[in-house]
């Protein structure tokens, strides 16, 4: 299944791109996202430390991902 | 209630927003670009953001408050793009009948916000530029209001 | 950065004399004449002061707050008169390079303006009309800031 | 010596003036002033709970007056 996965700020300077398709199972989680993004971007924190929102709210790693979800790796936060 | 925009903030724009004939107390902040971090000389900032999820957790924050206290008004403002030093990035404005209630929500909508509003700041200063934030206190998640 | 003044207050003009490109926090904090005193329908408010002691209590009340604070700045206007439900009473801004202190400033501010201040209120009902304050809780003598 | 008392708020209209002329004894205090007002005044609160300013600083009753003070009668304060 197909995965959107969206990248901000200092995430997306090191990846050199705001944006990625990643392909994946079906009953794949959060956690196997955030280790395909980190083999295929060097530089970002360790897999399992990355923060993740799917479809606009912040998920769990063992959250299980759908076709079509649209996911965003979300750097610290420092607005205010 | 909630604005995330380009423009400049007018923070008088934003307490107008929560006027209520049984508010006796409006608490507005405003977050302003500082000319140093730590020291060092910042000469401008940017603020980007992911929308729409900034706006809804925004709103979330909102409620949190609304559901806190007793509140007659919540309004909130977060600019984003490049900013010169002293310009305003976010104005918050809360109403209530007492003003212990306008003061402690007003407070916890500012430190919400940088617990879990998806906005980024980055401190451009001589010869270098830097995105604000630390992983080691960001849990956005683990975090309860 | 003390006034009191029969003119209508304006909180922008207030908020705007204590901006310092230091200033990563500035808190406003409106107080408005509400339409109801537990539960009894306010029409009109007046506001009376003992001059100059209330401008003097007023900048003791500043010094207090640049003493115990890092503050970049503090500005108080208070208006006199008849008020008419929902204008400014009072408008109090503090800014500060961080939030805390000026929420906690600014907080500290009103609570100290109704305990020393020699300004009163009177509250105008259908029917009648009282001079707002409790005997009981005053002592501007014994109170400490 | 004389002493110019001012009352405001609720205490002017108790006393249906704004500004009393007080003769005082050299060495009178501020309890003094607070006696001979209320004997005065008929309706204000008792002399030893009233608070009073002195050129416009608060003052404890023991504080002894001066000819030509200016002194105030304050009720509670309701500003804000």
């Amino acid at each position: 299944m197909k995965i959107t996965v969206y990248l901000f700020a200092t995430y997306r300077e090191i990846a050199g791109t705001g944006r990625l398709t990643l392909d994946l199972a079906p009953g794949d989680t959060v956690a196997s996202l955030a280790s395909s993004v980190t083999a295929l971007v060097p530089g970002l924190p360790p897999a399992d430390r990355l923060v993740v929102a799917v479809n606009n709210e912040y998920r769990d790693h063992d959250f299980i991902l759908s076709d079509g979800d649209e996911a965003a790796l979300i750097p610290p936060v420092s607005g205010g | 209630m909630i604005e995330i925009t380009h423009d400049e903030l007018n923070a008088a724009e934003v307490e107008a927003r929560v006027r209520h004939p049984g508010a006796g107390a409006i608490v507005v902040f405003v977050g302003a670009t500082r000319d140093n971090t730590a020291g060092r000389k910042v000469l401008a900032l940017e603020y980007e953001a992911y929308r729409p999820m900034a706006d809804e957790q925004l709103e979330r924050v909102a409620s949190e408050m609304q559901e806190r206290w007793d509140l007659t008004g919540v309004a909130i403002a977060h600019r984003l793009g490049r900013l010169d030093i002293g310009e305003a990035s976010l104005v918050v404005a809360v109403s209530s009948a007492h003003r212990k209630e306008a003061f402690d929500a007003c407070h916890f909508s500012v430190d919400r916000i940088k617990q879990i509003v998806p906005i980024w700041k980055k401190e451009y200063f001589e010869g270098g530029e830097v995105w604000v934030g630390s992983q080691a206190d960001f849990d956005p998640i683990g975090v309860r209001p």
